[in-house]
């Protein structure tokens, strides 16, 4: 099934854009703005404004049609492969699976001081009314805070024998996240950790997809609940025979 | 409750000239019928449908009746007088009229007969308008309704089968009414179109099919939503009264419907546009249809400030001339605008004075209010903020029927997305804002009670103008949108006729002492 | 010189965009408007924000990088070759280079009837502190208003003795103008007129470009004012050598 | 003018209470003293630069009096007893000790030939500080400034010369105040960098050529635009006192500058905290600088309805201690925030009754109102919406400085078109509603009112167990933002000295007298 945007009318192919060029507002910049989003390949192009960002920039917004499509049967989305479970199930599930409690420890790491995402996974009181990690009986769940250099993650872990790592990730501006990210992994790998650890990032601007691309079990993004996190991580215990 | 201090002897006086002005006009109104009203009883009597030409039966019929010199005795008579003298439903005497089998004047009377099926047939039609307002009721109490200001939004992509996706989608979204805006032009066609269509220009032909296919829509959606969901057309432009009788057929819920603004802003003369209203009107109000007239315009042509009073002045007479044709105060959607320029220091003022005034000098009025449109630009941000304020000083002063501003509305007409974005920016707002107007008080001698009492004083000055010389000659003058329209000119004047002696039309007396319904006013 | 849309580094690529989707809310829609997107070019792309518009369509907010630029010295626009002229100097010059009052019939065209352009334009009271056409003494302005047949149009301007033509369409949805904007020319040159007459519209999405390709001499846009139009009008008159 | 009734008892008595638990912890400020206040003493004194490792000399000057045993002194006594010993100015006395050539606790003393020297020093400092000043008072006075609320924004490129671009646009669009946000981290670093820097995240150092960078390119612009436009930074984290002493040097005009941030937000050590922030806001107080103070981020932890109270303590409580640094109330930019689900029903009212509130309390503050951020989602056109809400409450409430929210607060640091449109949508809206505030009024008993005195009441009751159990005790127990700190933990501890009796620092006392200034407090 072949779709394309629509504005009023199937197919249509409309679309809104707004962006600033380094060019002060003339006919000309005008211009240059329809004919950028025409050589993107939109079509009828409109520029139904043009403001003065002053020191010669100027901002657009444009109103275009795109030929390209996409279809809509090829997509498909890598998802955390885990049966969804709540609090009752995912205690029973340790109980009856793993027969001891599961030791998770949590922190942002990096220079990221953004910890209410990560809280609202771990936290007692919870998120969105389920209940953070540190309430689950068969768990224990430690949140290491803000700030937390890979190192000191990696020395906690090993000294509570933590079954999983929890990493919150936020500030992603110049993509600082990614080496971050890298190199807990390979951290993990230079210490032969790797294969021991439930190694899990989230934050809101990642998705699953990067997550395994780090070489990360599971990635979990904006609207993450405790349950999501907690029912992967104990099946995922399970499936490499965790013990 | 009262917000602002208005001077009230002056509204009353203000209410009271008004009166004059509006029965004055009504003397011309009540003496005159045209082909438009007749074509609206052919339509309530059940004729239908199109000739092999396209050419609707209501028209041929009526047609026939004036090429026949039988105009100012009213279609009604004719139709029944055919049905007696040939035994057949009106539906096959404009068959046979199509086919130039017969011709409607030229039957032999009929006699009392002829009364009797007309009374008969007009019960009949009386009778399911009042069925079709009784199921809106049921359906109202069943499902509910929205709290106001009802969130009325749009469709206009001129094809009624796309229009009935966006208008779905858009009461989901919280909708409370959609209007399927008509196809550019549509009004000064001096006859309706018929069946489902699919191709308009910046709007959709309102015919009885459409009105149908977005009805039954309509009431899905709203069953599944848990909400009744309103239907608005236009009662409006040379076929005025034709649309209300379709609508009121069709359980249509409001109507655009103004006295004047065909006659200012399409050039229809002013004589018929002034007898059609009233027939249109009290089909409207028989059917519990509330009409949303058209003050707004004068804004988008004179300046929101300097005009101010001429919506005023113009919410005064079309309350006047409703009440004439039993629209009761909460079936009269009165307009007006947030149509201050947005770079005008303290225009929020200006707009939270206008609007709070209109809310009470028309305290039962389920105002309807317009949105900024004159000075949107291509901006959609701005323009996105412009209609949030436009939103809160909706809620805050109380609004009843709330037309949502688009953050598109000086590009296209509205994309799928461009109304979600104004029906989530009204629900945002109007909801953090619910009860503020519980909070607020405005300070006694301050800029905004100041402001009202001007528009006030303003408002009154022009109707004793307008009452002196009387609306015709005021409209020759130009007093109104600064528009002058001479009496004779402009279209559609050939089908007004003055009522003969014998005029007959079997509906207004049904509609004024609202038979069929119990209790009266709603 | 080379330019790029720009966020907060120059030549970035920055661009924000928003469609519609008509499939329903979910990972793979989200998914496929990515992929749309970077079909279209575009690097980087970032859904920010998915909504469900109900009836199985979905709302997008995506910012994403383009690669393409463009060669700014190389834009060049079409415009109204006149001389910008006020009031004063618009009288003054028909007087010493016309020497008669120019003639001009003005009307919205075909179905529209938007007529504060237009009015803006001709009115006496004029527009943005500018005079309109109506109150220049060595003019003769005729506005007829809205829904005015091309037809009719052209038989005012022949009884009238027309210099100028003055065209506004403002409705463009389903390029309704355009058919309109054209017959008139057609209608024109079929009466051999169009060489008579200084042949101008205006609206709000009419570009000068346009007018060009349409057959008219000149088209202005949003933010006209009534001097721009009689200079261009009185200008053109003479460089004919109608008199 | 007073919109609501508040329970002025209340007020006086949170006022008195909250001087109860500032004077209690004066005293353990008094004495003691820091690494960073003495970095502060030695940058005023005239040091600055950094070694060929990139070490700054304040640093490296103090490290070497910790060393030598000599903190509990005061570093002034040691650098002016240097230039004595060497005949040398405080540069070259740095210079020394950063090649190893001295040890300033070794050098033998001078007598009262240092104690003159140390004056002396001390007031060329005070008098350059004082010196800008007046050049501040004097091109508020040449340019005008934009009324209130001002509208500020910030720049975050990482890169200065790239935030100089996006103020300058800024500043043309109507800002009134540039913010440069630091980079990700800074607060931590227990030294501040050195030169022009181009690379950040999430911000830009702080930097004291960075200040004059953007210093001069606001003076220009503010020239052209005929406004001035005032620069922000961060007196905060680790080096509190040093950036305090850079900004007076180089004329900036606010600082983000809260006795508790720090603890709470940074796990900064609360004794190093309290310490740092009195000798801070001695500068600032003298400099003419307005304080920021952050109370807005205890909305961004806890929720903004139940956290409310909290964010009213922890402003009686900076009052008080601002008071004790002799910061006049002209100069306390008490914090707050628009934090409210937007989809909470009658969330306006609360915002407008907390918002209303702070203003009423501390009527001569410049309250800083922060805008909605927890609550802003990649749909940056209902953010676009939420924030005209807060535009509105803040011109309505009469808010003085106006941190501007983001259309893409949920997605990026703001593109320039963000910050523009965002702009735009201020401008637009304040402008409309520019006299609002003096015309509207809340009802007697209504739900602001009562809302108003709810918060008000619990935070009386907050500030009350804080005053029983010590600020140090509560912040242990976690009463502010849901965070406990211990008395000895987090960083910056080792920083900390208790004063000897010998303890000189020739600048408190300058500072509180208003030494060079001219009639006192502005
Ligand atoms: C609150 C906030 C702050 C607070 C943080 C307080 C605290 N203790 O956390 C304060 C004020 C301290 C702050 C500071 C800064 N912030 Co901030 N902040 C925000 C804000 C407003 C909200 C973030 C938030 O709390 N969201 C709510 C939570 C519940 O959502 P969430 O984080 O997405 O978490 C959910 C999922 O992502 C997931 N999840 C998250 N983590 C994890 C981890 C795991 C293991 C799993 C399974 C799931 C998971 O589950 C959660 C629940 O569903 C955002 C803007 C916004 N509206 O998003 C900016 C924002 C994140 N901040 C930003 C920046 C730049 C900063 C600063 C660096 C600015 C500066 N230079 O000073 C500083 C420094 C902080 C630092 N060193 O990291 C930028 C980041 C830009 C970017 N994309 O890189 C943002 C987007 C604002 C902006 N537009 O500039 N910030
Ligand atoms: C006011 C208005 C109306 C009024 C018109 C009153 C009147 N007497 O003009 C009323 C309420 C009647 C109306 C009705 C309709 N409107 Co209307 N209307 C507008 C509105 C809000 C403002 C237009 C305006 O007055 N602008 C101010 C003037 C000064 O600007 P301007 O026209 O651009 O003119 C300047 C220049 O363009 C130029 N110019 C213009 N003409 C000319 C001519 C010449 C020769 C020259 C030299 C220059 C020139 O100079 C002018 C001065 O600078 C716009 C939305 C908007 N904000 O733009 C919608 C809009 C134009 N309307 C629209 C529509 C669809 C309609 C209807 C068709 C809806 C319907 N189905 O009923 C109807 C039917 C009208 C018809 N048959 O044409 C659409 C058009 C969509 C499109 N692009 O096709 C718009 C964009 C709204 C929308 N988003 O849906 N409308
Ligand atoms: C009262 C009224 N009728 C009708 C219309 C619609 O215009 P038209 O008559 O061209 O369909 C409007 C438009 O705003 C209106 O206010
Ligand atoms: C008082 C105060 N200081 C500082 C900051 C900035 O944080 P950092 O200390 O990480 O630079 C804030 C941020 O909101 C603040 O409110």
């Amino acid at each position: 099934m072949e779709i394309r945007p629509y504005g009023d009318t199937l197919n249509d192919g409309a679309m809104q854009l707004s962006f600033t060029l380094p060019v002060a507002p003339s006919p000309e910049a005008k211009e240059a703005a329809k004919q950028l989003v025409q050589r993107m390949g939109f079509q009828a192009a409109s520029v139904v404004h043009m403001a003065d960002l002053g020191e010669s920039f100027s901002f657009f917004v444009v109103y275009a049609k795109t030929p390209v499509s996409i279809d809509y049967s090829s997509i498909s989305v890598p998802k955390v492969d885990a049966k969804h479970m709540g609090f009752y199930e995912v205690n029973d599930f340790i109980r009856s699976n793993v027969g001891r409690k599961v030791v998770v420890v949590g922190a942002c790491t990096g220079t990221d001081a953004h910890t209410v995402g990560l809280d609202a996974i771990m936290n007692m009181k919870g998120y969105a009314g389920e209940y953070g990690l540190e309430r689950y009986p068969e768990m224990v769940a430690y949140n290491l805070g803000s700030q937390v250099p890979n190192e000191t993650l990696i020395a906690t872990a090993i000294e509570l024998n933590a079954d999983a790592l929890l990493v919150s990730q936020v500030v992603t501006q110049k993509d600082v996240h990614i080496p971050n990210l890298t190199q807990l992994v390979e951290l993990l790998e230079a210490e032969g950790l790797r294969d021991r650890l439930v190694l899990v990032c989230g934050g809101p601007r990642i998705s699953h997809e990067l997550a395994i691309e780090l070489g990360y079990d599971a990635g979990f993004g904006s609207g993450t609940l405790p349950p999501h996190v907690a029912s992967f991580i104990v099946q995922e215990l399970v499936r490499r025979g965790i013990k | 409750m009262k917000k602002i201090n208005l001077d009230e002897s002056k509204v009353a006086q203000a209410r009271q000239v008004a009166g004059g002005i509006a029965a004055d006009i009504q003397t011309f109104i009540t003496e005159h019928t045209t082909v438009s009203v007749e074509r609206a009883v052919v339509r309530l009597l059940g004729i239908d449908g199109v000739d092999s030409e396209g050419v609707p039966l209501p028209n041929l019929t009526v047609e026939d009746i004036v090429r026949g010199g039988g105009l100012s005795r009213g279609a009604a008579y004719y139709i029944a007088n055919a049905c007696v003298a040939l035994q057949a439903a009106p539906q096959q005497v404009a068959e046979q009229v199509a086919q130039g089998r017969i011709s409607l004047t030229k039957l032999p009377d009929q006699g009392l007969a002829t009364l009797e099926a007309a009374e008969t047939l007009a019960d009949g039609a009386v009778a399911w308008v009042a069925a079709r307002r009784k199921e809106r009721d049921l359906l109202l109490t069943e499902l509910g309704e929205g709290p106001q200001p009802w969130l009325y939004v749009i469709v206009a992509t001129g094809n009624i089968y796309e229009d009935v996706t966006q208008a779905r989608a858009a009461a989901r979204a919280g909708a409370d009414i959609i209007a399927v805006i008509r196809t550019t032009g549509q009004s000064l066609l001096d006859y309706v179109p018929f069946g489902a269509t699919t191709e308009g220009f910046g709007g959709t032909y309102a015919t009885q099919e459409n009105f149908r296919i977005m009805r039954q829509a309509l009431d899905e959606v709203g069953t599944e939503a848990g909400r009744y969901i309103r239907l608005v057309n236009y009662s409006s432009g040379l076929c005025m009264p034709e649309i209300a009788a379709m609508g009121a057929m069709e359980r249509l819920d409001m109507m655009l419907n103004d006295a004047l603004y065909g006659i200012l802003f399409r050039d229809i003369n002013m004589q018929r546009t002034l007898i059609d209203q009233n027939f249109s009107r009290l089909i409207n109000g028989y059917a519990g249809i509330i009409i949303n007239t058209g003050e707004d315009n004068y804004l988008t042509t004179a300046d929101a400030i300097t005009a101010a009073h001429t919506v005023l002045a113009s919410q005064f007479i079309n309350e006047q001339l409703a009440h004439l044709s039993a629209l009761p105060d909460e079936q009269i959607g009165l307009g007006h605008a947030f149509e201050i320029n947005p770079d005008i220091e303290d225009g929020m003022l200006l707009e939270l004075a206008q609007a709070q005034m209109a809310r009470q000098i028309f305290p039962a009025a389920p105002l309807k209010y317009m949105p900024p449109t004159k000075h949107m630009t291509g901006n959609i941000f701005r323009g996105h903020v412009i209609n949030s304020m436009f939103n809160l000083t909706s809620v805050l002063t109380g609004q009843g029927i709330h037309l949502l501003g688009m953050l598109t509305e000086a590009i296209h007409t509205p994309f799928l997305q461009d109304r979600f974005l104004a029906l989530e920016n009204a629900r945002y707002v109007m909801n953090a804002a619910r009860h503020l107007s519980e909070e607020v008080t405005f300070i006694a001698g301050g800029r905004v009670e100041k402001r009202a009492n001007e528009v006030l004083t303003n408002a009154l000055e022009l109707l004793e103008h307008v009452a002196k010389i009387g609306l015709m000659e005021a409209i020759e003058q130009g007093l109104f949108a600064d528009v002058k329209r001479g009496r004779f000119g402009g279209k559609g004047l050939e089908g007004v006729a003055r009522k003969s002696a014998d005029y007959y039309n079997p509906f207004p007396q049904r509609f004024m002492s609202r038979k069929f319904l119990s209790g009266g006013n709603h």
